[in-house]
């Protein structure tokens, strides 16, 4: 049984590093690298669930029998353009928060707004 | 006509966006989204009519039967929220023109506008349609437009908040989508009805178990359950006011309902309350978060942040109620969340009246509002008794409510969190009626214009809601019942 | 173990490494170069577990668009990294075991990779993408029929999403004036890489193929893998090409920014009218049967191809407003 | 000794040299002392060991259609390998990269 398994469990294993990314560094551009391989893992994860052995792409073509199943990848097609739309959209803010600030680093940027006081935003 | 209206009242809404961009007009962009408001309150009227005997809309997109397509569900357990979204919408878009032009530069409010109009999209098509998959890409629209809808706030905090959320909401949206592909793996299926049909069979499968912990922590997170609340208190604190009008009074509302949706019509109660220990763990955490966000509340020394923590805490009361799966947690909890949407909604209302008028919101610019600024003072005191839950005000009535079913569930002590969660509203919002009634006008205070007439209007009109349906409770209460019944009722979903 | 698993393994080890390393380097320039080897490795796996779609995907927005949007923010702010504080490290590893162990918990019912018989394939709705999308829409590449017909509105979704991140992204960059901003054509001296002769030519003689190779793709979605996303993303591709090698200003003598902007509410709105039309001969929103009366198959057609233009037409609109946005924001500093 | 069998061989020897090309570039790319002889190696995958790889398969296509695509992929890999080695290289001579001499340390 385990050995079908071995591909769900490197991908959990890709899916925890892209996660770990994403909290434990203060960096805002490695969060977002860290969300992106985070959820590139759960596109693989889907993509797997549709593949059937000796399948082939599910482009119908005369002689074929096998294929594997186009509904994941209908999904996942449309989870990539919703993860670049948020990469963008978070770069966006990077850029802005780094004009304001000037850092990227978290803990430094709650350091400066506690210094600028907690209600009295610039 | 009236058989299109499910994907109309999404559609309108969405079609007003691009409008938005094209025109590049604030006045034609502002009419845009209010005619998006006003149509989509329209359809959910007339849907409300469609669906008051118990029936149940279904559509089905591109004319594909489900589970092959995608449909929309309108019943009971989703008019009321659709009623509640496109309202606010309508009272957003009347309260937003003045508030937005103090705000914002004026040559951002045209995408402002078209922000405003997909987050509505978004909101409703969550609310409306039957498909797994397709909640999660509704989700992520309205989370997207809020994400940029935040970082308009005047502040540069407003950036920072709306980056947070922006990385919590998305880890929380991965959450989901992991979650959905586990379900997938087991069941094969996107569509609401045939997974709730196909899921009694793979009850006790490990993979089904971990989908639905996935998809619960994923709504916790947009929901702002404690202790995934972290984003909540700057991004409603620092957005600008009439988006947090807007997102206070429909944005963890909806999640809430997602949520309630996944549990009792999708993965069912048998096993989210009895393979799943979600009352007893739901229970904690309510009573939790009615206890750190009220005590949080009394420590702010901003309005608006006090409001977003008192948030965090009436999340909790909402939440509590449907963790007693049954009918009356379940309608008392919808109830609250009724009325807490439009008693927050008021608040946010009042204090961007303040924002525009004194420039400010932290508490000690307020001392002397009740001689100065009578109205809106007057606003926040009836609506912050709303959310203490005197009697005669909304608050009480859902509050009421929520105790009785946890009387009848033998939850004492979510009661005494309950109680001392009140009492602590007292304290904050007794603050803020001290400084605004006992201490003289400070400088500042005394030097303000005047409240634009539909700002004013716009408040009073969700306070005076607030205090009607305190009095007479009848038209949130069956609608609350019916979506009760409907979410544990057969065959929901 | 057959060559399958062995290459898996592979490309698994691969991205594991990548990942590894990502979280270890502090030069976030590299970091952004790995991590377009981790798609461009995923994409490869992709491939291999038949999805040539999301392959194809997956290369041009993982390795092509978000690449040079991470690399243009790191030219706008700063490419190092501070050393990571130890305290953080702690909550990320509580949620990380958390997640962790419900992920294995889940895998020992997960059904077998590369099973016939799994839910998955056994469910009634394959057969109806695999052998009646055959006659009901008589596209080969079902995952062209799920996308834009089955699941049209899944699709809508998704332009909306990406209309959104190009509304937001707008909002928050092109409209506002930035610190120290100057009028356009004024700035200073901006880094332009047509100094460089060979590349120049090269860019210029690709230029007029790759904005081909975009309508191939487009509109040959229906027959191999391909359709209006990749499409849109190729031709802003190429803009994007043009634009880092003769600049901003360059390429806006090439699309102008009215032009830009006036794409990116254009093709949701033709997607919307075009479901509105559905309703109004009779059928349900986003039904394209009735589109040629008499003929649904025909309809369908007509239907896919205009869904595949009209995304095509927003996603490169938003792609170049986006990229044009971040450029021109290096322009004024 | 048939034509298909002298296709097969030629094929074969030419995607075993391009596998080699690869494999070199890499452990170039990992050896080589500084920049200029680093871009050499990764100029070498991808023109010499990509371009006989390619070659490699042009010689076991069933049909046409694939054999137009793989040229036209052989044509474009042919004209950005070279550009952007070139220009790597080029800007590394603007920004001042000095070329590595015999016994200083690698970089």
């Amino acid at each position: 049984m385990s050995g079908s398994l071995y591909v769900y469990w490197l991908i959990f294993a890709l899916m925890m590093i892209g996660l770990y990314i994403v909290i434990s560094h203060g960096n805002l551009v490695k969060k977002l690298i860290g969300l992106n391989i985070f959820q590139v893992s759960v596109f693989l994860l889907y993509i797997s669930f549709g593949k059937v052995r000796d399948g082939s792409a599910p482009i119908v073509k005369e002689g074929i029998d096998t294929y594997s199943h186009p509904l994941p990848h209908v999904l996942i097609l449309t989870a990539i353009v919703v993860g670049v739309a948020t990469t963008a959209l978070g770069l966006a803010l990077v850029v802005r928060i780094f004009e304001a600030y000037g850092s990227l680093e978290e803990d430094l940027l709650h350091e400066r707004d506690a210094a600028s006081g907690v209600d009295g935003p610039s | 006509m009236t058989a299109e209206l499910p994907a109309l009242q999404v559609v309108i809404p969405l079609l007003c966006a691009p409008l938005c961009l094209l025109f590049r007009s604030r006045t034609a962009a502002w009419l845009m989204f209010l005619l998006a408001a006003l149509a989509s309150l329209g359809c959910a009227v007339l849907m409300a009519g469609q669906v008051a005997g118990g029936d149940m809309l279904r559509y089905e997109m591109g004319g594909w039967e489900p589970p092959v397509g995608i449909e929309y569900v309108i019943a009971g357990f989703n008019v009321p929220l659709l009623l509640l979204v496109s309202t606010i919408a309508v009272v957003v878009a009347v309260y937003g023109r003045r508030s937005l032009e103090s705000e914002i530069s004026s040559s951002r409010i045209p995408l402002l506008y078209a922000c405003l109009c997909l987050n509505l999209t978004g909101l409703l098509g969550i609310v409306s349609t039957g498909d797994v998959f397709n909640a999660f890409v509704f989700l992520e629209i309205a989370s997207l437009s809020s994400y940029a809808l935040i970082a308009m706030g005047k502040g540069r905090r407003a950036l920072l908040a709306a980056f947070q959320y922006l990385v919590i909401g998305t880890v929380g949206a991965v959450f989901i989508l992991i979650g959905v592909g586990l379900t997938y793996a087991v069941t094969g299926s996107l569509n609401m009805a045939d997974l709730a049909a196909r899921l009694p069979d793979a009850y006790g499968n490990r993979a089904l178990t971990a989908g639905a912990v996935f998809v619960f922590v994923g709504f916790a997170v947009k929901m702002a359950v404690f202790p995934l609340h972290g984003w909540l208190p700057d991004a409603y604190a620092e957005a600008p006011s009439a988006v947090s009008t807007f997102l206070a009074a429909t944005g963890t509302k909806v999640a809430i309902y997602a949520f309630m949706r996944f549990a009792f019509t999708v993965f069912g109660a048998a096993l989210v309350f009895e393979r799943l220990p979600l009352d007893r763990i739901g229970l904690s955490l309510a009573s939790l978060a009615m206890l750190v966000g009220a005590a949080a509340a009394c420590f702010q020394t901003d309005l608006k942040y006090l409001l977003a923590w008192s948030s965090v805490a009436h999340v909790g009361y909402i939440v509590a109620g449907y963790s007693l799966a049954t009918v009356d947690g379940v309608q008392a909890s919808y109830l609250h969340l009724i009325n807490h949407a439009v008693i927050k909604g008021s608040l946010f209302a009042a204090a961007g009246i303040l924002m525009l008028r004194l420039g400010s919101v932290r508490l000690e610019a307020l001392s002397g509002l009740g001689r100065t600024m009578p109205w809106t003072f007057g606003a926040i005191a009836v609506a912050g008794l709303g959310l203490v839950g005197v009697p005669l005000t909304a608050g009480f009535v859902s509050k009421w409510a929520l105790a009785t079913a946890l009387i009848d569930e033998g939850q004492g002590l979510v009661l005494a969190a309950m109680l001392v969660s009140s009492l602590l509203a007292v304290v904050y919002t007794g603050r803020i009626i001290e400084i605004g009634w006992f201490r003289e006008p400070s400088g500042s205070t005394a030097a303000a214009g005047t409240t634009p007439v539909s700002m004013g209007v716009a408040t009073w009109a969700l306070v005076l809601a607030s205090l009607y349906f305190g009095v007479d409770p009848r038209l949130p209460a069956s609608l609350a019942d019916a979506a009760a019944s409907a979410l544990l009722g057969p065959g929901g979903g | 173990m057959s060559m399958f698993v062995l290459m898996n393994l592979t490309l698994f080890g691969i991205l594991a490494a990548t990942a590894v390393t990502i979280s270890r380097l502090r030069a976030l320039y590299e970091a952004t170069m790995l991590t377009a080897l981790f798609s461009l490795v995923s994409a490869s796996l992709f491939v291999l577990m038949d999805a040539v779609d999301v392959a194809f995907t997956e290369a041009a927005v993982g390795v092509g668009i978000s690449t040079v949007l991470f690399l243009g923010v790191l030219a706008l702010t700063r490419s190092r990294e501070d050393v990571t504080p130890r305290i953080r490290q702690w909550p990320a590893r509580v949620v990380v075991l958390l997640a962790g162990g419900m992920l294995v918990y889940a895998s020992q019912d997960l059904p077998r990779f590369e099973g016939a018989t799994t839910p998955v394939q056994v469910h009634p709705v394959t057969d109806v993408y695999l052998r009646e999308s055959q006659d009901d829409i008589g596209v080969p590449n079902t995952v062209t029929s799920v996308l834009a017909s089955y699941r049209a509105h899944d699709t809508l979704g998704e332009l909306v999403v990406i209309f959104t991140a190009g509304v937001a992204v707008l909002l928050l960059l092109a409209s506002s004036p930035g610190p120290g901003r100057r009028e356009e054509g004024e700035g200073p001296a901006e880094l332009v890489l047509a100094d460089y002769r060979v590349l120049r030519v090269i860019s210029k003689l690709l230029l007029p193929f790759i904005l081909l190779f975009a309508f191939y793709v487009l509109f040959h979605g229906e027959y191999g893998p391909g359709g209006g996303f990749q499409a849109g993303v190729i031709f802003a591709a190429g803009f994007v090409l043009y634009g880092l090698v003769f600049g901003v200003d360059g390429a806006r003598r090439v699309l102008p920014r009215p032009l830009a902007w006036a794409m990116i509410p254009l093709g949701i709105l033709l997607y919307v009218v075009l479901g509105l039309a559905g309703m109004l001969l009779g059928g349900e929103f986003l039904d394209f049967q009735g589109l040629r009366p008499g003929d649904p198959q025909a309809g369908q057609h007509l239907g896919i191809l205009l869904v595949e233009t009209s995304v095509g037409i927003t996603v490169a609109g938003v792609m170049v407003a986006v990229f044009f946005s971040f450029a021109s924001r290096r322009a004024a500093r | 000794m048939s034509a298909s069998l002298l296709l097969d061989l030629a094929s074969s020897a030419s995607l075993l040299v391009g596998s080699l090309f690869v494999l070199s570039g890499g452990i170039g790319l990992l050896r080589f002392p500084d920049f200029y002889t680093r871009i050499h190696a990764a100029g070498l995958t991808d023109s010499a060991g990509a371009g006989l790889i390619l070659l490699g398969l042009l010689l076991q296509t069933p049909g046409w259609e694939t054999a137009v695509r793989l040229v036209l992929i052989v044509l474009f890999m042919l004209l950005t390998g070279p550009t952007s080695t070139h220009v790597l290289a080029q800007a590394a001579g603007r920004d001042g990269v000095r070329v590595w001499r015999a016994g200083e340390p690698r970089r």
